[in-house]
Protein backbone atom coordinates (compact mmCIF):
# COMPACT_ATOMS: atom_id res chain seq x y z
CA UNK A 1 0.00 0.00 0.00
CA UNK A 2 1.07 3.47 -0.62
CA UNK A 3 -1.20 6.64 0.42
CA UNK A 4 0.13 10.67 -0.51
CA UNK A 5 -1.42 14.14 -0.08
CA UNK A 6 -0.24 15.93 -3.26
CA UNK A 7 0.39 19.32 -4.21
CA UNK A 8 0.50 18.43 -7.75
CA UNK A 9 -1.71 16.64 -10.89
CA UNK A 10 -2.40 13.05 -9.96
CA UNK A 11 -1.70 10.27 -12.81
CA UNK A 12 -4.07 8.12 -12.34
CA UNK A 13 -2.54 5.30 -14.96
CA UNK A 14 0.94 5.37 -13.17
CA UNK A 15 -1.48 4.42 -10.21
CA UNK A 16 -3.11 1.83 -12.27
CA UNK A 17 0.29 0.21 -13.08
CA UNK A 18 1.70 0.56 -9.58
CA UNK A 19 -0.51 -2.12 -8.15
CA UNK A 20 -0.80 -3.82 -11.05
CA UNK A 21 0.10 -8.01 -10.68
CA UNK A 22 -1.29 -11.22 -11.85
CA UNK A 23 -2.19 -12.62 -8.70
CA UNK A 24 -5.01 -9.93 -8.84
CA UNK A 25 -7.74 -11.12 -11.34
CA UNK A 26 -9.29 -7.33 -10.82
CA UNK A 27 -8.57 -3.51 -10.50
CA UNK A 28 -10.72 -0.90 -9.31
CA UNK A 29 -9.87 2.41 -9.95
CA UNK A 30 -11.70 5.63 -8.62
CA UNK A 31 -10.99 8.90 -9.78
CA UNK A 32 -12.84 12.16 -8.21
CA UNK A 33 -13.01 15.01 -10.61
CA UNK A 34 -13.86 18.35 -10.09
CA UNK A 35 -17.30 19.01 -11.65
CA UNK A 36 -18.67 22.33 -13.37
CA UNK A 37 -22.13 22.53 -11.35
CA UNK A 38 -22.65 21.87 -6.91
CA UNK A 39 -25.86 21.81 -6.02
CA UNK A 40 -26.95 24.27 -9.18
CA UNK A 41 -24.18 26.61 -9.15
CA UNK A 42 -21.65 27.15 -12.08
CA UNK A 43 -18.10 26.21 -10.40
CA UNK A 44 -14.76 27.98 -12.01
CA UNK A 45 -12.90 26.01 -9.94
CA UNK A 46 -11.26 25.36 -6.60
CA UNK A 47 -9.14 25.19 -3.33
CA UNK A 48 -8.45 22.15 -1.32
CA UNK A 49 -6.32 22.84 1.75
CA UNK A 50 -5.65 19.89 4.40
CA UNK A 51 -4.42 19.83 7.89
CA UNK A 52 -1.32 18.22 5.98
CA UNK A 53 0.37 15.84 8.88
CA UNK A 54 -2.79 14.63 10.48
CA UNK A 55 -4.68 13.90 6.38
CA UNK A 56 -1.36 11.87 5.50
CA UNK A 57 -1.67 9.61 9.04
CA UNK A 58 -5.57 9.30 8.74
CA UNK A 59 -5.30 8.68 4.72
CA UNK A 60 -2.84 5.69 5.83
CA UNK A 61 -4.97 4.73 8.38
CA UNK A 62 -8.01 4.23 6.50
CA UNK A 63 -6.37 2.11 3.99
CA UNK A 64 -4.59 0.05 5.98
CA UNK A 65 -7.84 -1.18 7.33
CA UNK A 66 -9.05 -1.74 3.84
CA UNK A 67 -6.06 -3.88 3.56
CA UNK A 68 -6.93 -5.73 6.46
CA UNK A 69 -10.22 -6.28 6.31
CA UNK A 70 -9.69 -6.88 2.35
CA UNK A 71 -6.52 -8.99 3.13
CA UNK A 72 -4.57 -6.99 0.22
CA UNK A 73 -1.64 -5.05 0.10
CA UNK A 74 -2.51 -3.54 -3.66
CA UNK A 75 -3.87 -0.77 -2.49
CA UNK A 76 -2.58 2.98 -3.61
CA UNK A 77 -4.32 6.09 -2.84
CA UNK A 78 -3.32 9.79 -3.71
CA UNK A 79 -5.50 13.06 -2.50
CA UNK A 80 -4.25 16.05 -4.23
CA UNK A 81 -4.80 19.76 -2.77
CA UNK A 82 -4.06 23.26 -3.86
CA UNK A 83 -6.33 24.96 -6.93
CA UNK A 84 -7.89 22.64 -8.97
CA UNK A 85 -9.08 23.38 -12.21
CA UNK A 86 -12.41 21.84 -13.82
CA UNK A 87 -12.05 18.49 -14.49
CA UNK A 88 -8.90 17.72 -12.88
CA UNK A 89 -8.98 14.42 -10.60
CA UNK A 90 -8.90 15.69 -6.33
CA UNK A 91 -8.58 11.92 -5.57
CA UNK A 92 -7.80 8.39 -7.28
CA UNK A 93 -7.99 5.01 -5.70
CA UNK A 94 -6.68 2.00 -7.25
CA UNK A 95 -7.72 -1.50 -5.72
CA UNK A 96 -6.70 -4.78 -6.78
CA UNK A 97 -7.57 -7.87 -5.41
CA UNK A 98 -7.38 -11.37 -6.69
CA UNK A 99 -11.44 -11.36 -6.76
CA UNK A 100 -13.15 -8.19 -8.32
CA UNK A 101 -16.62 -8.43 -5.29
CA UNK A 102 -13.57 -7.59 -2.63
CA UNK A 103 -11.90 -4.88 -5.12
CA UNK A 104 -15.06 -2.87 -5.79
CA UNK A 105 -15.99 -3.19 -1.77
CA UNK A 106 -12.51 -2.25 -0.34
CA UNK A 107 -12.64 0.79 -3.60
CA UNK A 108 -15.76 2.22 -2.20
CA UNK A 109 -15.18 1.23 1.81
CA UNK A 110 -11.96 3.93 1.41
CA UNK A 111 -13.98 6.52 -0.59
CA UNK A 112 -16.78 7.10 1.71
CA UNK A 113 -14.39 6.86 4.64
CA UNK A 114 -12.29 9.53 3.23
CA UNK A 115 -14.93 11.83 2.55
CA UNK A 116 -16.11 11.72 6.43
CA UNK A 117 -12.55 11.31 7.80
CA UNK A 118 -9.39 13.62 5.85
CA UNK A 119 -8.99 16.81 7.40
CA UNK A 120 -9.15 18.74 4.02
CA UNK A 121 -11.81 21.59 3.07
CA UNK A 122 -12.93 22.62 0.13
CA UNK A 123 -13.45 26.36 -1.01
CA UNK A 124 -15.35 26.51 -4.20
CA UNK A 125 -14.96 29.57 -7.18
CA UNK A 126 -18.23 30.01 -9.04
CA UNK A 127 -18.54 31.44 -11.87
CA UNK A 128 -20.56 34.87 -10.80
CA UNK A 129 -17.78 35.32 -8.70
CA UNK A 130 -18.89 34.20 -5.51
CA UNK A 131 -16.53 31.89 -3.33
CA UNK A 132 -17.38 29.30 -0.60
CA UNK A 133 -16.19 26.48 2.02
CA UNK A 134 -18.53 23.09 1.12
CA UNK A 135 -18.68 20.41 3.04
CA UNK A 136 -19.56 17.05 2.48
CA UNK A 137 -22.53 15.46 3.50
CA UNK A 138 -22.71 13.21 6.29
CA UNK B 1 -0.52 25.92 30.88
CA UNK B 2 -1.10 27.35 27.57
CA UNK B 3 -2.46 25.53 24.78
CA UNK B 4 -2.06 26.02 20.84
CA UNK B 5 -5.21 25.64 19.04
CA UNK B 6 -4.91 25.14 15.29
CA UNK B 7 -7.71 26.38 13.33
CA UNK B 8 -8.76 25.72 9.51
CA UNK B 9 -10.67 26.78 6.63
CA UNK B 10 -13.51 28.80 8.05
CA UNK B 11 -12.59 28.54 11.34
CA UNK B 12 -9.26 29.87 10.67
CA UNK B 13 -11.02 32.44 8.42
CA UNK B 14 -12.75 33.82 11.62
CA UNK B 15 -9.78 33.09 14.52
CA UNK B 16 -6.72 33.23 12.26
CA UNK B 17 -4.78 29.66 11.76
CA UNK B 18 -4.16 29.62 15.84
CA UNK B 19 -4.78 30.62 18.97
CA UNK B 20 -3.59 30.37 22.39
CA UNK B 21 -5.56 30.14 25.13
CA UNK B 22 -4.88 29.17 28.89
CA UNK B 23 -6.64 26.14 31.16
CA UNK B 24 -5.96 24.62 34.23
CA UNK B 25 -3.53 21.59 34.50
CA UNK B 26 -5.60 18.83 33.88
CA UNK B 27 -7.76 20.25 31.39
CA UNK B 28 -9.58 18.22 28.85
CA UNK B 29 -10.61 18.92 24.98
CA UNK B 30 -14.01 20.62 26.32
CA UNK B 31 -12.61 22.98 28.43
CA UNK B 32 -10.03 24.31 25.72
CA UNK B 33 -12.94 24.66 23.20
CA UNK B 34 -15.26 26.64 26.21
CA UNK B 35 -11.93 28.87 26.24
CA UNK B 36 -11.91 29.40 22.31
CA UNK B 37 -15.73 30.21 22.31
CA UNK B 38 -15.40 32.77 24.74
CA UNK B 39 -13.00 34.36 22.09
CA UNK B 40 -14.36 37.46 21.06
CA UNK B 41 -15.20 35.85 17.65
CA UNK B 42 -14.95 32.51 19.18
CA UNK B 43 -18.96 32.04 18.35
CA UNK B 44 -17.96 30.64 14.85
CA UNK B 45 -16.77 27.55 16.18
CA UNK B 46 -19.86 25.15 17.09
CA UNK B 47 -20.79 23.90 20.49
CA UNK B 48 -19.27 20.14 19.58
CA UNK B 49 -16.87 20.74 16.78
CA UNK B 50 -14.47 17.52 15.94
CA UNK B 51 -11.34 17.64 17.56
CA UNK B 52 -7.94 16.39 17.00
CA UNK B 53 -5.24 16.00 19.56
CA UNK B 54 -1.28 15.15 18.45
CA UNK B 55 -3.33 14.88 14.91
CA UNK B 56 -5.79 12.09 16.05
CA UNK B 57 -9.75 12.61 16.34
CA UNK B 58 -9.90 13.10 20.39
CA UNK B 59 -13.55 12.61 22.53
CA UNK B 60 -14.08 15.80 24.32
CA UNK B 61 -13.33 14.59 27.93
CA UNK B 62 -9.37 13.48 26.89
CA UNK B 63 -7.01 15.24 28.81
CA UNK B 64 -4.65 17.65 26.97
CA UNK B 65 -1.52 18.69 27.88
CA UNK B 66 1.11 21.81 27.02
CA UNK B 67 3.15 19.44 24.56
CA UNK B 68 -0.22 18.72 22.61
CA UNK B 69 -0.99 19.64 19.10
CA UNK B 70 -4.63 20.52 19.34
CA UNK B 71 -6.75 21.00 16.34
CA UNK B 72 -10.26 22.34 15.58
CA UNK B 73 -11.39 20.28 12.50
CA UNK B 74 -14.07 22.41 10.41
CA UNK B 75 -16.48 20.38 8.55
CA UNK B 76 -14.71 18.01 6.18
CA UNK B 77 -14.97 18.22 2.08
CA UNK B 78 -12.21 15.85 0.95
CA UNK B 79 -13.22 13.36 -1.84
CA UNK C 1 -21.00 5.31 -25.45
CA UNK C 2 -18.74 2.68 -27.00
CA UNK C 3 -18.43 -0.84 -27.16
CA UNK C 4 -16.08 -3.25 -28.91
CA UNK C 5 -14.80 -7.18 -29.01
CA UNK C 6 -11.34 -6.44 -29.82
CA UNK C 7 -8.09 -8.73 -30.57
CA UNK C 8 -5.37 -6.38 -29.35
CA UNK C 9 -4.19 -5.40 -26.05
CA UNK C 10 -6.86 -3.10 -24.22
CA UNK C 11 -5.78 0.59 -23.19
CA UNK C 12 -7.43 1.19 -19.83
CA UNK C 13 -5.77 4.29 -19.56
CA UNK C 14 -7.20 5.55 -23.04
CA UNK C 15 -10.50 4.12 -21.95
CA UNK C 16 -10.25 6.37 -18.91
CA UNK C 17 -9.08 9.94 -20.93
CA UNK C 18 -12.73 8.69 -23.26
CA UNK C 19 -15.01 9.29 -20.62
CA UNK C 20 -13.68 12.04 -18.87
CA UNK C 21 -15.46 15.10 -18.63
CA UNK C 22 -16.29 18.39 -15.90
CA UNK C 23 -19.93 17.37 -16.08
CA UNK C 24 -18.58 14.16 -13.95
CA UNK C 25 -17.42 14.37 -10.53
CA UNK C 26 -16.75 10.07 -10.29
CA UNK C 27 -14.87 7.82 -12.88
CA UNK C 28 -14.87 3.81 -12.17
CA UNK C 29 -12.76 1.74 -14.12
CA UNK C 30 -12.28 -1.81 -13.53
CA UNK C 31 -10.10 -3.92 -15.45
CA UNK C 32 -9.95 -7.64 -15.66
CA UNK C 33 -6.82 -9.51 -15.83
CA UNK C 34 -5.71 -12.62 -16.58
CA UNK C 35 -4.45 -14.40 -12.88
CA UNK C 36 -1.61 -16.99 -12.16
CA UNK C 37 -4.64 -18.91 -9.86
CA UNK C 38 -7.51 -20.17 -10.95
CA UNK C 39 -9.44 -22.10 -8.56
CA UNK C 40 -5.53 -23.90 -7.50
CA UNK C 41 -4.30 -24.54 -10.90
CA UNK C 42 -1.42 -22.88 -11.94
CA UNK C 43 -2.20 -21.07 -14.92
CA UNK C 44 0.18 -20.27 -17.48
CA UNK C 45 -2.16 -17.83 -20.35
CA UNK C 46 -5.78 -18.66 -21.87
CA UNK C 47 -7.23 -17.83 -25.10
CA UNK C 48 -10.78 -16.85 -25.42
CA UNK C 49 -12.76 -17.40 -28.58
CA UNK C 50 -15.85 -15.39 -29.13
CA UNK C 51 -19.47 -16.43 -31.22
CA UNK C 52 -18.34 -12.75 -32.57
CA UNK C 53 -21.41 -11.05 -33.97
CA UNK C 54 -24.00 -12.20 -31.13
CA UNK C 55 -20.90 -10.80 -28.42
CA UNK C 56 -21.20 -7.60 -30.12
CA UNK C 57 -25.00 -7.01 -29.56
CA UNK C 58 -25.17 -8.21 -26.21
CA UNK C 59 -22.48 -6.34 -25.17
CA UNK C 60 -24.10 -3.02 -26.50
CA UNK C 61 -27.22 -4.31 -24.63
CA UNK C 62 -25.73 -4.28 -21.41
CA UNK C 63 -24.33 -0.79 -21.78
CA UNK C 64 -26.95 0.43 -23.62
CA UNK C 65 -29.11 -0.83 -19.92
CA UNK C 66 -26.89 0.32 -17.50
CA UNK C 67 -27.02 3.86 -19.44
CA UNK C 68 -30.35 4.02 -19.36
CA UNK C 69 -30.61 2.90 -16.08
CA UNK C 70 -27.78 5.52 -14.87
CA UNK C 71 -28.89 7.83 -16.91
CA UNK C 72 -25.32 8.67 -18.81
CA UNK C 73 -24.19 7.84 -21.55
CA UNK C 74 -20.32 7.95 -20.61
CA UNK C 75 -19.89 4.25 -20.14
CA UNK C 76 -17.07 2.45 -22.56
CA UNK C 77 -16.27 -1.35 -22.70
CA UNK C 78 -13.90 -3.28 -24.20
CA UNK C 79 -14.04 -6.88 -24.11
CA UNK C 80 -10.66 -8.65 -25.50
CA UNK C 81 -10.20 -12.03 -27.42
CA UNK C 82 -7.56 -14.31 -28.93
CA UNK C 83 -4.58 -15.55 -26.53
CA UNK C 84 -3.57 -13.62 -23.25
CA UNK C 85 -0.85 -14.04 -21.08
CA UNK C 86 -0.63 -13.64 -17.23
CA UNK C 87 -1.49 -10.39 -15.82
CA UNK C 88 -3.07 -8.99 -19.54
CA UNK C 89 -6.71 -7.75 -19.40
CA UNK C 90 -9.05 -9.62 -20.79
CA UNK C 91 -11.99 -6.82 -19.82
CA UNK C 92 -11.85 -2.69 -19.29
CA UNK C 93 -15.41 -1.40 -18.03
CA UNK C 94 -14.89 2.65 -17.72
CA UNK C 95 -18.33 4.53 -16.42
CA UNK C 96 -18.06 8.31 -15.79
CA UNK C 97 -21.35 9.72 -13.83
CA UNK C 98 -22.45 13.55 -12.13
CA UNK C 99 -22.00 10.73 -8.46
CA UNK C 100 -20.01 8.43 -7.43
CA UNK C 101 -22.54 5.69 -5.88
CA UNK C 102 -24.20 5.30 -9.56
CA UNK C 103 -20.70 5.19 -11.24
CA UNK C 104 -19.72 2.36 -9.08
CA UNK C 105 -23.22 0.49 -9.70
CA UNK C 106 -23.13 0.39 -12.75
CA UNK C 107 -19.47 -0.50 -13.26
CA UNK C 108 -20.44 -3.60 -10.96
CA UNK C 109 -23.80 -3.92 -13.18
CA UNK C 110 -21.74 -4.61 -16.37
CA UNK C 111 -18.96 -6.55 -15.04
CA UNK C 112 -21.47 -9.00 -13.90
CA UNK C 113 -24.11 -9.15 -16.46
CA UNK C 114 -21.08 -9.58 -19.07
CA UNK C 115 -19.98 -12.95 -17.06
CA UNK C 116 -23.35 -14.08 -17.77
CA UNK C 117 -24.50 -13.38 -21.31
CA UNK C 118 -21.57 -12.30 -23.45
CA UNK C 119 -20.79 -16.04 -25.59
CA UNK C 120 -17.27 -15.61 -25.02
CA UNK C 121 -15.63 -18.68 -23.65
CA UNK C 122 -12.30 -19.25 -22.02
CA UNK C 123 -9.89 -22.22 -22.29
CA UNK C 124 -6.90 -22.29 -19.90
CA UNK C 125 -3.55 -23.42 -20.30
CA UNK C 126 -1.82 -25.19 -17.21
CA UNK C 127 1.78 -24.93 -16.48
CA UNK C 128 1.45 -28.81 -15.88
CA UNK C 129 0.74 -28.91 -19.56
CA UNK C 130 -3.08 -29.48 -19.38
CA UNK C 131 -5.89 -26.77 -20.88
CA UNK C 132 -9.57 -26.98 -19.89
CA UNK C 133 -12.25 -24.76 -21.27
CA UNK C 134 -13.94 -22.75 -17.80
CA UNK C 135 -17.24 -21.82 -17.56
CA UNK C 136 -18.00 -18.61 -15.35
CA UNK C 137 -19.98 -19.26 -12.29
CA UNK C 138 -23.94 -19.19 -12.18
CA UNK D 1 -36.31 -27.80 -43.85
CA UNK D 2 -32.50 -27.51 -43.03
CA UNK D 3 -30.90 -25.73 -40.24
CA UNK D 4 -27.38 -25.05 -39.70
CA UNK D 5 -26.77 -24.94 -36.14
CA UNK D 6 -23.02 -23.21 -34.69
CA UNK D 7 -21.39 -24.43 -31.72
CA UNK D 8 -18.51 -23.36 -29.82
CA UNK D 9 -15.58 -23.86 -27.59
CA UNK D 10 -16.37 -27.47 -25.62
CA UNK D 11 -19.73 -28.07 -27.98
CA UNK D 12 -17.75 -27.49 -31.06
CA UNK D 13 -14.44 -29.60 -29.73
CA UNK D 14 -17.09 -32.35 -30.02
CA UNK D 15 -19.42 -32.15 -33.33
CA UNK D 16 -17.67 -29.22 -35.10
CA UNK D 17 -17.80 -25.81 -35.46
CA UNK D 18 -21.30 -26.29 -37.10
CA UNK D 19 -23.73 -29.23 -38.10
CA UNK D 20 -26.73 -29.11 -40.56
CA UNK D 21 -29.99 -30.88 -39.20
CA UNK D 22 -33.43 -31.81 -40.95
CA UNK D 23 -36.55 -30.39 -39.32
CA UNK D 24 -40.08 -29.84 -40.48
CA UNK D 25 -41.61 -26.76 -41.15
CA UNK D 26 -42.68 -25.11 -38.29
CA UNK D 27 -40.49 -26.60 -36.14
CA UNK D 28 -39.18 -25.02 -32.36
CA UNK D 29 -35.81 -24.41 -30.85
CA UNK D 30 -36.40 -27.56 -29.08
CA UNK D 31 -36.94 -29.50 -31.86
CA UNK D 32 -33.39 -28.28 -33.93
CA UNK D 33 -32.00 -29.49 -30.20
CA UNK D 34 -33.77 -33.18 -30.25
CA UNK D 35 -31.98 -33.43 -33.68
CA UNK D 36 -28.48 -32.12 -32.71
CA UNK D 37 -28.56 -34.41 -29.81
CA UNK D 38 -29.58 -37.64 -32.06
CA UNK D 39 -26.81 -37.11 -33.22
CA UNK D 40 -23.87 -39.74 -32.48
CA UNK D 41 -21.40 -37.44 -30.94
CA UNK D 42 -24.94 -35.17 -29.76
CA UNK D 43 -25.00 -36.18 -26.23
CA UNK D 44 -21.79 -33.49 -25.43
CA UNK D 45 -24.99 -31.28 -25.84
CA UNK D 46 -26.98 -30.64 -22.19
CA UNK D 47 -30.44 -31.17 -22.37
CA UNK D 48 -31.53 -27.72 -21.89
CA UNK D 49 -28.50 -25.68 -23.27
CA UNK D 50 -28.70 -22.21 -23.79
CA UNK D 51 -29.68 -20.79 -27.56
CA UNK D 52 -29.81 -18.05 -29.46
CA UNK D 53 -31.55 -17.77 -32.61
CA UNK D 54 -30.18 -14.53 -35.07
CA UNK D 55 -27.98 -13.72 -32.35
CA UNK D 56 -30.34 -13.12 -29.54
CA UNK D 57 -31.01 -15.67 -26.46
CA UNK D 58 -34.11 -17.65 -27.11
CA UNK D 59 -36.66 -19.42 -25.59
CA UNK D 60 -36.74 -23.47 -26.39
CA UNK D 61 -40.51 -23.22 -27.92
CA UNK D 62 -39.35 -20.42 -30.29
CA UNK D 63 -40.07 -21.53 -33.90
CA UNK D 64 -37.40 -21.42 -36.11
CA UNK D 65 -37.19 -20.85 -40.05
CA UNK D 66 -34.53 -21.68 -42.22
CA UNK D 67 -32.83 -18.40 -42.71
CA UNK D 68 -32.55 -18.64 -38.78
CA UNK D 69 -28.80 -18.13 -37.57
CA UNK D 70 -29.40 -21.18 -34.94
CA UNK D 71 -26.10 -21.67 -32.61
CA UNK D 72 -26.04 -23.51 -28.95
CA UNK D 73 -23.90 -21.79 -26.38
CA UNK D 74 -22.07 -22.97 -24.22
CA UNK D 75 -21.42 -22.18 -20.14
CA UNK D 76 -20.34 -18.90 -21.04
CA UNK D 77 -16.40 -17.22 -19.23
CA UNK D 78 -16.34 -14.26 -20.09
CA UNK D 79 -15.21 -11.06 -18.18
Amino acid sequence: MRTAIVERPIDACSLLSEVASARNGATVLFVGTVRDINEGSEVSGLDYSAYGAMAEKELASIVAEACERWRTRDIVVEHRVGTLELGESSVVIAVAHPHRGEAYDASRYIIEELKQRLPIWKREHYVDGRAEWVANAR
Amino acid sequence: MTIRVLLFASYADALGPHVDVDVPAGARVRDVLARVRALATGKRIPDKPLVAVNQVYAADDQPVTATDEVAIIPPVAGG
